[in-house]
């Protein structure tokens, strides 16, 4: 398992337009140039973000992945994939960016 | 002979741009009109050069190559994000001073990495257009400001005590030039903030006004004696920030602190902090 | 405790690949003899560990974050560029030391620039491929191999004496090691060449000759005693690559050398050398 | 004038596919998104090497871009344009990528 590279995959897709556009056409053809395990490969193509974060990545990356590429892209439910829940999922609304 | 006139502490949160209208108005007036009199105030040390140190939040900076700290000597622009209110363009840097900056460090153990075309983010320009550019307004001249990026966002972080050293060494370098600068220095960033994680939208308030007091105490011991795993486990990785902070104190002679302004801003997800780093007698 | 059990100076000259077939039979016998040569002698010195100290020649890191000198703590592959002979691949690191690598600098003024998740390059990949994996070949285990990058080949340069000293730096952080450690480091550089400036194809023999002559005696303080006007003049500015030379140097304990072969090859654009750095008594 | 953008504009030339095909496709296109004078975009646009050169612009990126992008590939030509003459056009012939 490496965070490491998991992070690569989630920085290109945070910076270059161009690997934003291969992986909504095809998050499996985008992925297969990185070393992963299928099971990486799947937190990604599924927005396990909280699986991710398990794995040590940056949550700066899961959450600008979220909000940029989810079909979902509510910080209700990323704090919900995250494992939130109750009132912790109400404690702010605003559409957050990074910061 | 070079001088350092003074800092300030400021945050650069973002969501303050994207949900302006988030907290009570009063918290409003407070967030905005700390900006202003920060403004008002760097005006007043009639500063030639301002020093922003700012963070990047893994977007400048990729897996490929993890800088413990940056300096913008070249051409500048930016912010890289669209953010509602900061406007994109070229801005003005002190080339000559930024290079003394890296070529006295490397002569006193300072490797910095240097960038020397360089694309800023909101951690520089939110203190830059918020405080900088109403500066020149009143100045009725330019202030060229150089960025200089500390690793708080993204592991390996800088050591707290190496930031603190390296604010030091700054100021010797602009005390060795030869031109008259009258530099200031703005360490960038929230106190208390959790970005991405689980916790994201609580405030360490205690936490934030523990460092504001350092701040004003100009503690730099103590505000360097933070242990990583207790300020995440505190304050959140976004709090990493004061870095940044003592970056600035470190750079300031003899600091000591003049709080401007405080809100714990659960809406806007951190504890805003503003403080005036005040040099002392030498 | 961990060593450092010798090193080597080779060269990683792209246009050996690209022109195999360029230059007289007996000076092509005499540079891949060399390579297979420098193997053996890896093998021979039993290592666990070997570290390359490569240069970035503008590809891998931009005008943005230049850093002076970079370590790869994670996964690695590469190398970046499809050169013939040279096979793209995941390569075998060892992360635990070059995290201490990292780890002992910061505790020592050196503050590293990390790669978690780095692509190598040529300067990398042909010591990797015509020594490290040979050797491995002969050993029958895997020789998991460290990359560092230093600025050789866009300025800001790092100082010679500092590549000196963070030699040095790595070798303390080897020995600072619990585990039985046994590396070997090789400073990966053509001597003389011009890349891409109006001299290219000129080789400066009476450089080289002085350059493996104080590799020779061990001479490091007037291998760092050069200026880089001087280098450049004389030599080029693929000459900056004595850098990698230096640090090799600088981390093998009391080194003295032994030249393997040099030829002159204006048909590589480069004057290529080979020498083994053993370690003195201490 | 600027080194710096100058060297901007070459490094996206040489390690982005997406700007190579916006640099072929466009140049003018391409270059307006620097801050660069009228003269260093025709520089650029032209190949114009020995002028980069004495701009300040490192050399390992002008080689890389002549050979990626230049009409012209041959190393001789480069050579030419840098202002070499004579028996210095003809002293190496091999197809050079960086070294
Ligand atoms: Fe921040
Ligand atoms: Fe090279």
């Amino acid at each position: 398992m490496s965070r490491h590279l998991l992070e690569k995959a989630l920085w290109q897709l945070s910076v270059e337009r161009s690997a934003k556009q291969r992986f909504r056409d095809d998050p499996d053809g985008f992925l297969k140039r990185f070393n992963l395990s299928d099971e990486e490969k799947r937190w990604v193509r599924e927005f396990d973000v909280g699986a991710l974060q398990a794995a040590g990545v940056n949550p700066m990356l899961t959450m600008g992945f979220w909000q940029e590429l989810s079909p979902d892209r509510s910080m209700r439910r990323y704090k919900e994939r995250l494992g939130a829940s109750g009132e912790a999922l109400n404690s702010f609304s605003a559409a957050l960016k990074k910061g | 002979m070079g001088k350092i006139v003074g800092g300030f502490w400021m945050p650069h949160d973002p969501v303050m741009l994207v949900a302006p209208d988030a907290p009570a108005q009063a918290v409003r007036d407070t967030v905005w009109g700390a900006y202003e009199r920060c403004a008002q105030r760097l005006a007043a040390l009639d500063p030639t050069t301002v020093i922003i140190i700012g963070c990047d939040h893994y977007i400048l900076f990729g897996p490929h190559c993890l800088p413990s700290y940056v300096i913008g000597t070249g051409d500048l622009d930016g912010p890289i994000e669209g953010l509602p209110g900061l406007t994109k363009g070229v801005i003005d840097n002190n080339t000559a001073l930024a290079g003394r900056i890296v070529s006295h460090g490397a002569a006193n153990g300072f490797d910095w990495a240097v960038a020397r075309a360089f694309t800023v983010d909101h951690s520089y320009s939110i203190p830059h257009q918020y405080v900088v550019r109403p500066a020149e307004q009143v100045l009725g001249r330019s202030l060229p400001t150089i960025p200089v990026y500390l690793a708080c966002g993204v592991d390996p972080y800088i050591p707290l005590p190496r930031a603190a050293q390296l604010g030091a060494q700054i100021r010797a370098a602009v005390e060795s030039s030869d031109d008259d600068e009258r530099v200031v220095i703005i360490g960038s960033g929230g106190i208390s903030h959790w970005v991405g994680t689980v916790e994201m939208g609580q405030v360490s308030e205690a936490f934030d006004q523990e460092i504001m007091a350092l701040g004003v105490a100009g503690d730099l011991a103590a505000l360097t004696a933070y242990r990583d795993d207790d300020i995440k486990a505190r304050a959140g990785n976004g709090a990493m920030e004061i870095r940044n902070f003592a970056c600035a104190m470190g750079a300031v002679p003899d600091a000591r602190g003049e709080q401007i302004a405080y809100a714990a801003v659960p809406e806007w997800v951190t504890g805003l902090g503003f403080l005036q780093l005040h040099p002392g007698a030498r």
